[in-house]
């Protein structure tokens, strides 16, 4: 019988990775994408509020088809539901939660995060794309832990996690913790620390598909 | 007496002249005054610098706006969305104008232009290229960026209710950057699902007080951009 | 048969003027003391809606006796209603109207108005003096027009319309016009113009009791 | 779960350490947290930095945490108001400070500091001398003053209606400036005049969402200074 040993995380277990460390209470916002898958894995017993920057604190269930509302959506522009104690406010207020040091942890996409914590998230920089924005470079200045959750390389292999992010920054200095479908990784004064391994993947595997320097804790 | 409601949306639209500074509500699909804007298309303004979230979807609304060549310039966070056509296609051939201010400092400067402050730091885009060539200063420790306020001669907002003093109510997620817009601006114009009679909303939930608004048309039924792109309707309509 | 020359306004006819003078459809702010005055002489066919900086657009009447209410108040801490189509709202909203230059009028109370339209309306300077200073500097800012009601002169006979304040400013060239109990008096970039006299009052007996330098027009 | 209700005033200000920055809010005899600040006064933290529109009245409240002699120092716009008895006299001894700031002043200063601002430009006090020793500068023409946003350790405030989140709703004008402080503290503590169950409070009326809330306690019959200056009773009650 042979044994077959799983590589990686899937983007589920990511975002179940990410869910399982929200603690109780917290006020969460959740970037594009990836990102929104986390809102399913909160565990059943805590309480998360999820901000969306247009405007609504206590974001529900996606509404049952054909109950959607095109004046109820959020940032990533898909329906969403209020649940009880929600509360809806104009972009000035929502992003003084934001800027303001209000909200605990914001789960954002990543096209290169550094050593240092630096984040490239909004351009590739190319000539030719139109660049957009958003909100990440308040979300990543503003909010008291920022988390990333991204595949460990690019498509085609290359390393996410650099020495120095070679895209325009959205931030410097401003990443916490890193969660791929290789690794668990926090950033610290003292460099990158691995916290966790995905089953079946090893140290030196890790650190080959990693640009910058892991360390172990 | 005060009555800030006029019978058309033409009319309320009527005196936005070329050049102008406009800044429009919504974001996405959400909360875009959308005849407000087909209104000022037929009335031609032109060389409009526009303030928006995003820069409109499909072929009508802010996208239609933009696709009759009145708009110059673009002061907007996220241009590029996926139904946003029009506006890539002019910005890649150089023929409209864009700043990009990420999203908080837009909705800040919007909120300081409209309260008579001129400029304020902020840690938002510290280290990044949309910093350059902005002052920067650091504060207690911590590096932040110089942002001017913003103010615009007319704002165009979408809402839910309203009196005839302007007093607005809005509706859910649509509410987004209206009542800061409706502060922004020297001359404000509203479209509104219902105007009710005066003293039919509670003061205690007013969110935009009348002072800020100049103008409202009531529009019962608003067009539906996300129908209208599923059908791919274009503006003017044809 | 003696002629009675009436020598001056009353408080009230001062008030009255300045009611006489404000547009239908304005925004108003009324200083605490003598411009309370102003939102009784309103002409009834005129709407102007009043704006207190602790947070209500549209105050009403007094309350009847016995109907006031702790928590309903104006900035002169009185209580008062509110009318139809009013809003409450926050310190920071209340004074975004004002600072923005939403407000059309106020009318203040003075110590002293200089030629240049300078105002000193809230500190004697004394240094026993406790100073306070309220929303006074924040009106003569950003309010469209600064209209001050005043006795012409001090209790002692002295003028209050002087070439230069010497007491502490409220704000630097920013009166627009002046309702005395003898005149009413416009600030131009040209100096002081007299606008209208009160009955019984001639422009040399005015500017016997005027230290600036009034001008007919 | 959330649920930020606490039993009683005292549990409320419990953690309020020597040296904190508090605002309290309120305007005149409204808006101003009375048991919340006798709770304090009981608690006994001292050396404390106030901001407060006013300074409290009579010998209650505010005042009597001024006489208790807690208070190293006051923000406040206006510090002399009818029934503002102990702090001139403190403040004419010397024995208290005071940081005279223009009523806009503070409220956009309370608001920034709550929303990442630390710093902003205002005509307000420009050429005065609240303005000396303050840095100046030009903007388009127009001299404008700097100031710095404010932050508190704690806030007190009063408010009519709360659920267990810290979502509220005010009363009338006792609103002022509730919300900003709210907003401005690492901790922000509230009496409501009635605790409801979480989903009554319709979010599009919510005047302050629960993310600016740490703790709230129902008080159902709050004193009225204004009773209680009439009664000229004195906190510690004798």
């Amino acid at each position: 019988m042979e044994v077959v040993i799983k590589k990686g995380w899937s983007r589920e277990e990511m975002a179940q990775n990410i869910a399982r460390d929200i603690p109780d209470g917290s006020y969460v916002n959740l970037g594009i994408g990836m990102p929104e898958l986390v809102a399913n894995y909160i565990p059943e017993n805590r309480e998360v509020v999820f901000h969306t920057e247009n405007g609504l604190l206590g974001i529900g269930p996606s509404p049952a088809e054909g109950e959607e509302d095109d004046e109820m959506i959020n940032a990533g522009k898909k329906p969403v539901t209020a649940n009880k104690g929600a509360a809806f406010f104009h972009h000035a207020d929502s992003f003084a939660m934001i800027r303001g040091g209000h909200i605990d942890i914001c789960v954002l996409g990543a096209f290169q995060i550094s050593e240092y914590g630096d984040l490239a998230n909004w351009s590739t920089g190319e000539p030719k794309a139109i660049p957009a924005v958003g909100g990440a470079m308040d979300l990543v200045q503003g909010v008291k832990h920022v988390i990333i959750i991204t595949k460990h390389t690019t498509k085609d292999g290359k390393p996410k996690i650099v020495r120095e992010c070679s895209y325009p920054l959205t931030g410097k200095g401003v990443v916490d913790r890193i969660y791929t479908d290789l690794a668990i990784i926090d950033v610290t004064k003292n460099g990158l620390f691995v916290k966790e391994m995905a089953p079946g993947v090893d140290f030196e595997t890790l650190q080959s598909k990693t640009e910058a320097s892991l360390n172990q804790y | 007496m005060i009555n800030k409601v006029v019978k058309t949306a033409s009319e309320a639209v009527a005196d936005v002249f070329d050049g102008a500074i406009v800044m429009i509500s919504g974001f996405g699909e959400a909360g875009s005054p959308i005849e407000l804007i087909h209104a000022l298309i037929d009335q031609g303004a032109k060389d409009l610098t526009i303030v928006s979230n995003n820069t409109g979807n499909g072929h009508v609304g802010l996208a239609a706006l933009i696709e009759n060549r009145q708009v110059r310039k673009m002061i907007c966070s996220f241009p590029r969305t996926a139904h946003s056509i029009v506006f890539p296609e002019l910005y890649k051939n150089g023929e409209i104008e864009l700043e990009l201010v990420p999203q908080g400092t837009l909705a800040e400067r919007i909120r300081a232009g409209g309260s008579g402050i001129p400029a304020f730091y902020t840690p938002t885009s510290v280290n990044t290229p949309l910093a350059e060539g902005k002052e920067t200063r650091e504060i207690d420790g911590k590096p932040y960026v110089l942002e001017y306020g913003l103010k615009a001669d007319f704002s165009l907002v979408k809402c839910k209710t309203a009196d005839r003093h302007g007093n607005l109510l809005f509706n859910k997620t649509a509410r987004n950057f209206g009542p800061i817009m409706c502060m922004g601006a020297k001359a404000t114009i509203v479209q509104a699902k219902e105007v009710v009679d005066l003293g039919m909303i509670d003061p205690e939930i007013v969110v935009t007080p009348g002072i800020f608004v100049s103008k409202v048309v009531e529009i019962a039924d608003p067009l539906s951009e996300n129908q209208l792109i599923k059908e791919e309707r274009r503006y003017p309509w044809r």
